[in-house]
């Protein structure tokens, strides 16, 4: 299992990498999404993989996995999701405003 | 006997999945893959409603709800855009 | 004991003489309205108080003693605001603010109506007290600060006709070239410093012997002397000095007689018993002013402008002091600093002639001039007895400082010869004497002409005051030498650093070699004149030789290669700050592994069940189907929403349902503003070149293994301390009240990143609709109406079956949304689930129903819901305070009430409610607000009839 | 409990929303509020600066939970220090706002200034590190809406790439925690700090990892080369006061690599050599790099902006060091450059309000010419660190504490000719604009206030020329603090709150 | 009373959904069922202007049942093709259904309906709202399909929907 | 026993009509016949599934659970919606040959300017307004 997530966490890294290297905003924003997946899995698997033991007390459990990398990813889900939306209406506000939906400034700016 | 069938149940709809993708990588169009999508998601609800009973655990009936619910969304937000391009008008 | 006091109290503390132009500077500044004679008066006032303070001090001084004051700055650094007044420091104080004085003077009555003197006044006086500065530093740091601020307030004053550009470059090129210097000598002053322990010049005076013995000695030398050399425009630095001849004159006779350029005489005079005495400094400092006094008197035999003409000598006559001070005798010095007073005298007077001369003819060109001696008889006299002095004729004070530099030549070999320094240095002295009298000749004397720009005629006293009073110097000198005599041997010895040669300063030396070096100077002088014309047309090339626009020419390709690279670099290429930032990390991630390595992996792995790897392989699958097909972008967005899916049923499968909701959630919504916003933007990307894809692939690749290693090998072992998440397992529920540990990690245990992150949230909200606000203001409105869409539309905006299955949706989702909120503290779920849930279902309304429609049916105000949630979550974390608990603190407890079952209430709920409201609030605050600009966009075209 | 601690993050974060619930519609209303409320942001910086003054270390446990498991609260010396200097900034900055009408071109931007604020509270005062993090994206975030003010082309454009250098660096930021927390299995600094100095040498190489990320993440942030490239087009393109303000955001990653390499990591652990050792070439080139840029702008909000990466380079040289005596002189440096660089953007936001651009041509004489040209020629001494403002003494600082290092001569090479390249290129800058004019004049904009904000910031930096000797000594404690953090700790981990 | 509970049908709706969700029948669960059964259609009110009206309860189960059955039957005869009719067999048609229905409601209904039973699809509205597009699987006879459609299921949402 | 032959044959069905869904899709031949597959079969699958852990939970673990309903009847509400659309969506990509024209109308989809929800609601008397929303701005 470790050996598949970590392979996952490596395509997803590789692929938003990938992304973000693109010359227009919109792959540009995929590839940061597919980043924020990518760091999600892996600050989730920080806390090491565990299955069928979520951190919910119960008196039934046999052990819980650790809980306080979910909550950092909780929270890391919902930060990028806040940069996601902006940097979405930023990239169209550049569009509307000059036009093309390169993410190089380019020559000839005032 | 229940295990048996569950496996099956499991094989069934994971091979299911594996046809769905199938299906995203190899399609004419958008609107196909969307439904691939769609049907991806509600494999997906059955898996995790089989892996409860296998678990012997109701706890991940939330998700299933709302991947049914986002699935639905998601799905007509796509086709909206295949449509008229702008989703909310 | 009140005698004493009184006595004291009527000597200025130095600091104060030194604060005095500075805050003579705000004068002007102040006074301007009243005219220019109360700007210079202010200024004046100052200076005469900060000469006056200094004279109150001249009889100690002159009596051997120093005075000196001391206040603790930067102690940390060693840096204080010692002042010290000794003899050198007393000469050039006096030099300053004397011939300061008579330049206010003079400048009041020189400038135009027109020119802005509060402005000039000011930076004269800035200048001023930084000069002032120096020559009183008693500590080298000190002594650095008012140096460069001698170069900031010296490009002030040669811009000040910033209108003319040779003004501009004039004071870049001073600037620049000084500044140049001045960072030298800061490593230089620091070296010093860090041998002699201290930064106090008489700590390091002391240290003398350990600085000339220290291996960084060669290194220190060569960096001060090359603040020196360029302060005072030394051979190949020189050529900065006659381009600030583009100020006014009396900032020319203020910068190039007795102050500016006699800064870097003064520091080598300053630090000539550290440094002095070895080889290095005397082959250096001798060759350096040897060559410029040749070279600078050469050219200004060349010269025609006047002022050039003057500049030129000025080099020369700076070079003739700093190879005396090369020389590393006493006597040596001792001329050196005669020829400081006596060089001042005649060149202030010198400019200033010239500056009446262009006043008053309009003209400094030497060639449309000539005759004037009649025409202009005082001002005849007073150059002409400057002039002379400078060409070094007798019973001026000019010939008796010739004399001992003569003297100090003519006894000292020069790499073992004994004739070259002599030889080379009466050459000087001949062609200083011919630019003098070719000055002198070509100005003045010939037969009045007809064709001088203004008629000639002498100006008031006003203008003439100031060098008469320094032409009686010049005179009072050559004639009287002993009445110099205290300050020029207080000023020696102090430089020196003790006691001096007994060198009187008289005429008549008796027949010396020097007599007859002088003599052949002079004689070969007025055979330079008889030769003129045929000297101009052989040295006409040698005279346009210039350092100067070889400088230029550096300084332009430094600066337009500084442009290209810097534009280069930074030419607004995302990929490349990505590239960096991606590579950097790989490349310093390795690094820092390799250095350390690492021990064997000591967690077993987790099986898995084949199920799971389908749902890893559509992860995979759907993961690289985006490096391919994510042109497309709608298929991109769609093989997004097949990895966010994936990836939350892997949190549910690995044990993290609340992840496995909120990734969910957070997925649909962000798809929804990926669409909202792909509508307006361009459907495909570009094709890029394979050789990039084939270079960004392998940089992803690298990221990508580096980080997949990284990972495999964090949970392949245990925590190498136990992990503080423990504590949170045994204490959620007890101190909490919760069973869903995550969630009493989110709203209780880690409450204050919660409230951190719905702010960040709320902040995306307000700058999303402050953009849309700005993208809906012209001049974006008007694009965005001309916008129209680049694929075919389908008819029917609100399909029936949509319209009304999202109403009955609505109220069964609001009802999801509340059970998850409620459950959240024990079960999957809180606030921030939910309010995506509620979102979603609203967002359903807009998109089932329209824009108008929903907006219409809304009861709060987003913007409302943002800040109340923020509020609320704020406000119930303050309400801690009031049990004197810090913010965030949290209370629950059970309530029954009779007939119903027991049921928990936490003020963590009330925290939770301020997370669900702002969610809903963000949310949909950032899709309304996109949605706006749709409708904008679309109103126009519905006008035109629907596209088709 | 010093509930002073938390003031400072909690009055901005109140503030702004009632901004959004109650004034959102009234400029005057808003005007008001956030004045008022940065006046009380400087009043509680001063009073916990006081506090820390008298040596005292305080620490605030959110949640009333027990560190390390809840998220606390420091205020240390050098934490307050930030915390006034961003508060003496804002004030400028709020005044520059005001009195020029910046406020005016778009909405919300008081909301969003608070909210600026409230991020950098957070960050200066937190002894978490995953809290830092979200204190760092408060301020980005609120940073990105400032930055695209008033909207237009360039500045959409810089923006989005801004937002994603960012969101790129908040990824790699997740990573380095993640990885230091799956190691050590903590995230309060003070608790990093005892576990990173035992964790073993078999865990060594992860942590290193993480620790390595992590200075990345804060190299972004400083503009540091190579990893600089976003900074120009931002700052330049920012609204005037907006790039006055992001002045400190840059020193934000400097405060953040002092504060986890010498606590966090500790300069003696197993970690602790790499801040010096990728620091110190990256921080001299950024130097030159940024006075490269200085020297061959072509407009003067550019040549602002290099200016910020060249004084980034310098004080990074003190940090690098990672010695008391040059973080002190670092610390000193790092108080001039960030008053100094929002001087030099608000005096330019000045003149582009009258010439109508920065391009360092002649363009016409400006109404209060004298004026403009007299403040940025004190202001450009400050960038250039000239004297007698207090950058030159900074410089002479971290020379001074050179002394010790092997690279003595190649740190002072750079600090000298990066000085000579910054001196060059500020002096055609200002020739350029305040010199060469035509005549055609522009009608003068009444600012007092605008005014009033960058006299005040040159008051400040003359202060701290005049009181260099107590301030110094001041931040030399502080320096000093952060090598010997044991008293940190203990008040941290220790028991009951002092 | 009318204010209180604006759409009662729905307030019932939704206490179920709540005691769905909680998955329990306690006296506290009914509370809130009822609570929120009576908040949440006020607080939606606005979306609701027009509220369908059901009338005739058995005709309303007699059609669940139908529909149920047929859904059933429709799956097995889709099974059927997918798994064993070749796709060159395939007889696929496009039937346009004249709409006796007017409600926005009972025209949803009976597309949802016509989509989950055998072989079809309702494909889409006509702009005016009086004909429904199917599309057919497997139809031979495609009229078949739409006396089906028509009498089976449209006559009665006539009803249901009076 | 027979509850777990219940359980089982649900189970079965479950699996064979999920799997049918997914084949179907993959092996019809155009986009519209596509669409039958997953709507009906997929669907019916995963409600198999659902019963299948009602009676497992009521049975086994002997709690009644509900929640299973509430995400049967969504998907079941849900389904023909996605359908109509995605059907909607094929159409506009591409109009089929033989497509029967409504009586004295167009198709919505093929309609420009149509508003069905609008036209259909307006007999109601509410129809949307189509009013620019700028008067709420905030
Ligand atoms: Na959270
Ligand atoms: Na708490």
């Amino acid at each position: 299992m470790e050996a598949l997530v970590a392979s996952a966490v490596a395509v997803m890294t590789a692929v938003g990498v990938y992304l973000i290297l693109r010359r227009q905003t919109f792959p540009v924003v995929l590839g940061t999404a597919m980043l924020s997946y990518a760091v999600n899995v892996f600050l989730f698997a920080t806390g090491r993989l565990v299955v069928n033991m979520p951190p919910v007390l119960s008196d039934t459990a046999t052990g819980y996995t650790d809980p306080l990398p979910q909550a950092l990813v909780l929270t890391a889900i919902v930060i990028s999701f806040g940069m996601t939306a902006v940097v979405v209406l930023m990239a169209l506000g550049s569009f509307i405003a000059s036009g093309d939906d390169g993410i190089d400034l380019g020559e000839g700016r005032e | 006997m229940i295990a048996t069938a569950l496996t099956f149940a499991f094989a069934c709809f994971g091979l299911a999945l594996l046809l769905n993708l199938w299906r995203v990588v190899r399609a004419p169009g958008v609107s196909d893959r969307v439904l691939a999508l769609d049907t991806m998601v509600v494999n997906v609800i059955a898996l995790l409603v089989l892996y409860g009973i296998q678990q012997g655990t109701a706890v991940y009936f939330e998700a299933a709800v709302l991947i049914a619910m986002v699935g639905f969304v998601s799905t007509v937000a796509y086709a909206k855009f295949m449509l008229r391009g702008d989703i909310v008008e | 004991m009140g005698a004493r006091n009184d006595r004291k109290s009527l000597r200025m503390n130095l600091a104060l003489i030194v604060i005095l132009p500075f805050l003579g500077a705000l004068l002007p500044g102040v006074l301007i309205r009243s005219g220019r004679s109360a700007a210079a008066l202010g200024a004046g006032l100052a200076t005469a108080l900060a000469f006056a303070g200094v004279l109150a001090h001249l009889p100690q001084v002159l009596a051997g003693e120093a005075v000196a004051t001391r206040i603790d700055w930067l102690p940390a650094l060693g840096l204080s605001a010692s002042f010290r007044l000794d003899g050198l420091a007393a000469l050039f104080a006096l030099l300053i603010l004397g011939i300061g004085l008579l330049i206010l003077l003079y400048a009041r009555f020189y400038l135009a109506r027109s020119d802005p003197a509060g402005r000039f006044f000011t930076y004269l006086m800035l200048f001023q007290g930084a000069m002032l500065g120096i020559v009183l530093s008693d500590n080298i740091l000190l002594l650095l600060i008012f140096w460069e601020l001698t170069s900031l307030s010296s490009f002030l004053l040669i811009g000040y006709w910033s209108h003319k550009p040779e003004a501009r470059a004039g004071a870049l090129m001073a600037l620049v070239v000084t500044a140049t210097g001045g960072l030298a000598m800061i490593a230089g002053m620091l070296i010093l410093g860090g041998i002699a322990g201290s930064y106090e010049i008489s700590a390091i005076v002391e240290a003398g012997a350990a600085i000339r013995g220290s291996s960084q000695y060669p290194l220190a030398l060569a960096l001060i002397l090359l603040g020196a050399f360029t302060k005072s425009a030394q051979f190949p630095f020189h050529f900065w000095l006659p381009r600030a001849m583009a100020a006014p004159t009396p900032v020319s006779a203020y910068l190039h007689s007795a102050t500016m350029v006699k800064a870097g005489v003064f520091l080598l005079a300053r630090l000539w018993p550290v440094l002095s005495g070895t080889p290095e400094w005397f082959y250096a400092v001798t060759t350096v002013g040897l060559v410029t006094m040749l070279w600078g008197a050469t050219v200004a035999l060349f010269r025609t402008d006047l002022k050039a003409l003057l500049a030129y000598s000025t080099v020369s006559h700076l070079g003739l002091i700093v190879m005396l001070l090369g020389f590393g005798t006493k006597a040596a010095a001792l001329a050196a600093v005669f020829h400081i007073i006596n060089h001042a005298s005649f060149k202030a007077a010198l400019f200033m002639g010239a500056g009446i001369i262009d006043h008053e003819t309009g003209t400094r060109d030497i060639d449309l001039l000539g005759g004037l001696r009649r025409l202009m008889p005082i001002t005849f006299g007073l150059a002409t007895l400057a002039a002379l002095s400078m060409a070094g004729v007798p019973l001026l004070n000019g010939f008796l400082s010739k004399e001992m530099m003569l003297e100090a030549a003519a006894h000292t070999p020069y790499l073992g010869n004994v004739w070259l320094l002599p030889g080379l240095a009466t050459l000087g002295a001949l062609i200083s004497a011919g630019y003098s009298f070719r000055l002198i000749s070509l100005t003045f004397l010939g037969p009045e002409r007809n064709d001088y720009p203004k008629p000639p005629h002498d100006p008031g006293p006003g203008l003439w005051l100031s060098p008469a009073v320094l032409v009686a110097v010049v005179v009072t000198v050559g004639l009287w030498p002993a009445l110099a005599q205290p300050l020029v041997s207080a000023a020696a010895a102090a430089a020196v650093g003790g006691d001096l040669p007994e060198v009187a300063l008289k005429i008549w030396h008796g027949v010396t070699p020097a007599l007859a070096m002088s003599g052949i100077a002079l004689a070969g002088g007025a055979l330079l004149l008889t030769q003129q014309r045929r000297l101009q047309r052989a040295g006409g090339a040698l005279a346009r030789l210039d350092a100067g626009a070889i400088y230029t020419a550096l300084i332009t390709t430094a600066e337009s290669g500084a442009r290209r690279l810097s534009e280069a670099l930074h030419d607004g290429a995302m990929a490349r700050a990505l590239a960096a930032l991606v590579l950097v990390a790989v490349a310093a991630g390795g690094w820092a592994f390799a250095s350390a390595g690492i021990g064997l992996q000591t967690r077993p792995m987790l099986a898995v069940n084949p199920v799971v790897g389908v749902g890893w392989l559509a992860l995979i699958v759907a993961s690289l189907c985006l490096p391919l097909f994510h042109r497309d972008r709608l298929l991109a967005l769609v093989l997004i929403g097949i990895i966010g899916l994936m990836v939350s049923v892997g949190f549910v499968y690995l044990s993290a349902p609340d992840l496995a909701l909120t990734q969910i959630t957070v997925e649909v919504v962000t798809v929804v503003l990926m669409l909202l916003a792909l509508n307006f933007l361009p459907k495909l990307s570009v094709a890029e070149p394979a050789p990039r894809r084939a270079r960004d692939a392998v940089i992803a690749a690298g990221a990508g293994l580096g980080i997949g290693a990284l990972i495999y090998a964090l949970m392949r072992r245990d925590f190498a301390a136990p992990t503080i998440s423990g504590y949170h397992l045994e204490n959620a529920y007890t101190g909490g009240g919760g069973t869903n540990v995550v969630n009493v990690i989110l709203v209780d245990f880690r409450g204050y990143d919660t409230f951190g992150e719905i702010i960040v949230l709320g902040i995306a909200a307000l700058v999303i609709y402050a953009l849309a606000d700005v993208l809906l203001r012209r001049p974006n409105l008007r694009r965005l109406m001309a916008w129209s869409p680049d694929q075919p539309r389908a008819g029917d905006a609100h399909p029936v079956m949509l319209v009304v299955a999202t109403r009955l949706v609505l109220p069964v989702a609001l009802m999801v949304g509340v059970y998850i909120f409620l459950r959240g503290h024990n079960a999957p779920g809180g606030g921030f689930v939910a309010g995506l849930v509620v979102s979603i279902a609203l967002v359903m309304q807009y998109m089932a129903s329209g824009l108008a429609w929903a907006e219409a049916r809304q009861r709060f105000e987003y913007h409302s819901l943002i800040g109340a949630g923020v509020l609320i979550a704020g406000l119930t974390g303050l309400g801690a305070w009031f049990a004197g608990r810090p913010f965030l603190t949290s209370v629950f407890g059970y309530v029954h009430l009779p007939p119903l079952e027991k049921f928990e209430l936490a003020s963590a709920m009330g925290f939770d409610l301020g997370v669900f409201l702002t969610v809903v609030g963000a949310v949909m605050l950032a899709l309304a607000s996109l949605s706006r600009l749709s409708w904008r966009a679309m109103t126009d075209e519905r006008r035109r009839g629907e596209g088709s | 409990m010093n509930h002073w601690i938390i003031a400072p993050v909690v009055l901005p974060a109140l503030l702004a929303p009632l901004l959004v619930l109650l004034a959102r519609n009234d400029l005057r209303a808003q005007r008001l509020l956030s004045g008022a409320g940065t006046v009380g942001f400087a009043v509680l910086a001063g009073v916990l600066l006081v506090q820390a003054s008298a040596g005292g270390i305080g620490v605030y446990r959110l949640g009333d939970w027990p560190a390390p498991f809840g998220i606390v609260l420091v205020a240390d010396r050098l934490a307050t220090l930030m915390l006034g200097l961003s508060a003496a900034l804002a004030l400028a900055v709020l005044a520059h706002v005001i009195g020029t009408g910046w406020d005016a071109r778009g909405r919300h931007f008081h909301a969003l200034f608070q909210f600026q604020l409230m991020g950098l509270a957070g960050a200066f005062l937190t002894g978490d590190a995953f809290n830092l993090f979200v204190f760092f994206e408060v301020m980005l975030i609120a940073s990105y809406g400032l930055m695209i003010h008033g909207g237009g082309r360039a500045r959409l454009r810089a923006g989005v790439q801004y937002v994603v250098m960012n969101l790129a660096g908040s990824v790699l930021f997740l990573f380095a925690l993640g990885t230091i927390y799956a190691v050590t299995g903590t995230l309060n600094m003070a608790d990093l700090a005892v576990k990173a100095a035992a964790v073993p040498a078999s865990e060594a190489g992860l942590l290193r990892v993480g620790a390595v990320l992590l200075l990345l993440v804060f190299a972004i942030k400083a503009a540091l080369v190579p990893l600089q490239f976003w900074l120009p087009a931002t700052y330049a393109s920012a609204p005037g006061p907006v790039a006055a303000l992001f002045a400190i955001l840059t020193k934000v990653g400097v405060y953040a690599i002092l504060r986890m390499f010498t606590l966090g990591f500790g300069v003696d652990g197993p970690a602790g050599d790499i801040g010096g050792a990728l620091l110190l070439p990256a921080a001299g080139v950024t130097l030159l790099l940024g006075m490269i840029g200085v020297m061959g702008a072509r407009d003067l909000g550019q040549m602002a902006a290099f200016a910020v990466i060249g004084s980034v380079g310098t004080l990074m040289l003190g940090v690098a060091m990672f010695t008391p005596a040059a973080t002190g002189a670092a610390l000193f440096y790092l108080i001039h450059s960030t008053l100094a660089a929002g001087a030099m953007f608000l005096v330019a936001d000045l003149v582009r309000g009258q010439r109508g651009g920065l391009r360092l041509v002649p363009g016409p004489r400006m109404a209060n010419h004298g004026l403009l040209a007299a403040l940025f020629f004190a202001v450009a001494i400050g960038v250039a660190g000239m004297p007698p403002l207090p950058g030159f003494l900074g410089k002479l600082l971290i020379l001074d504490a050179a002394r010790a290092e092997p690279a003595v001569w190649a740190i002072w090479a750079a600090i000298l000719v990066g000085s000579l390249l910054a001196v060059a290129g500020l002096a055609r800058a200002g020739a350029a604009l305040f010199w060469a004019t035509s005549d055609a004049a522009v009608p003068e904009p009444s600012q007092p206030l605008a005014l009033a904000g960058i006299a005040g910031l040159l008051a400040a930096l003359v202060a701290l020329t005049a009181a260099a000797g107590p301030v110094s000594g001041w931040l030399n404690a502080a320096a000093a603090a952060l090598y010997a953090p044991a008293p940190y700790i203990a008040a941290v981990l220790g028991g009951g709150a002092p | 009373m009318r204010k209180l509970f604006p759409h009662p049908q729905l307030t019932l709706l939704l206490a179920v959904v709540w005691l769905l969700l909680v998955n329990q029948i306690t006296l506290g669960s009914l509370v809130m069922a009822a609570l929120l059964g009576t908040a949440i259609p006020v607080l939606t009110g606005p979306y609701w202007p027009d509220r369908p009206r059901l009338r005739n309860l058995p005709m309303i189960v007699i059609y669940l049942a139908i529909v149920l059955w047929d859904i059933v039957i429709a799956n097995f005869i889709v099974a059927r093709i997918v798994l064993f009719m070749p796709n060159a067999k395939l007889r696929t048609a496009w039937v346009a259904v004249p709409l006796r229905l007017t409600r926005p409601e009972a025209i949803t209904v009976l597309a949802a309906t016509i989509t989950l039973t055998p072989g079809t699809i309702s494909a889409d509205l006509s702009a005016d709202g009086r004909t429904l597009l199917v599309h057919c699987l497997h139809a031979p006879d495609p009229e078949a399909v739409l006396h089906d459609i028509q009498t089976r299921y449209e006559a009665r949402l006539l009803e249901i929907f009076a | 026993m027979v509850w777990d032959l219940l359980i089982t044959g649900f189970l079965v069905l479950a699996g064979v009509f999920g799997f049918v869904g997914s084949f179907g899709l993959v092996k019809l031949p155009d986009p519209m016949t596509r669409l039958h597959a997953p709507t009906k079969a997929t669907t019916l699958g995963v409600g198999g599934v659902l019963i299948a852990s009602m009676l497992f939970f009521a049975t086994k673990q002997g709690h009644i659970s509900a929640h299973e309903l509430l995400i049967t009847l969504f998907l079941f509400l849900t389904a023909p919606v996605s359908a109509h659309f995605l059907a909607k969506a094929n159409l506009h990509g591409d109009r089929p040959e033989g497509l029967p024209q409504p009586e004295g109308s167009e198709w919505a989809t093929f309609s420009p300017g149509t508003d069905t929800a609008a036209e259909a609601l307006a007999e109601t008397g509410d129809a949307p307004p189509l009013t620019p929303p700028e008067g709420r701005d905030h």
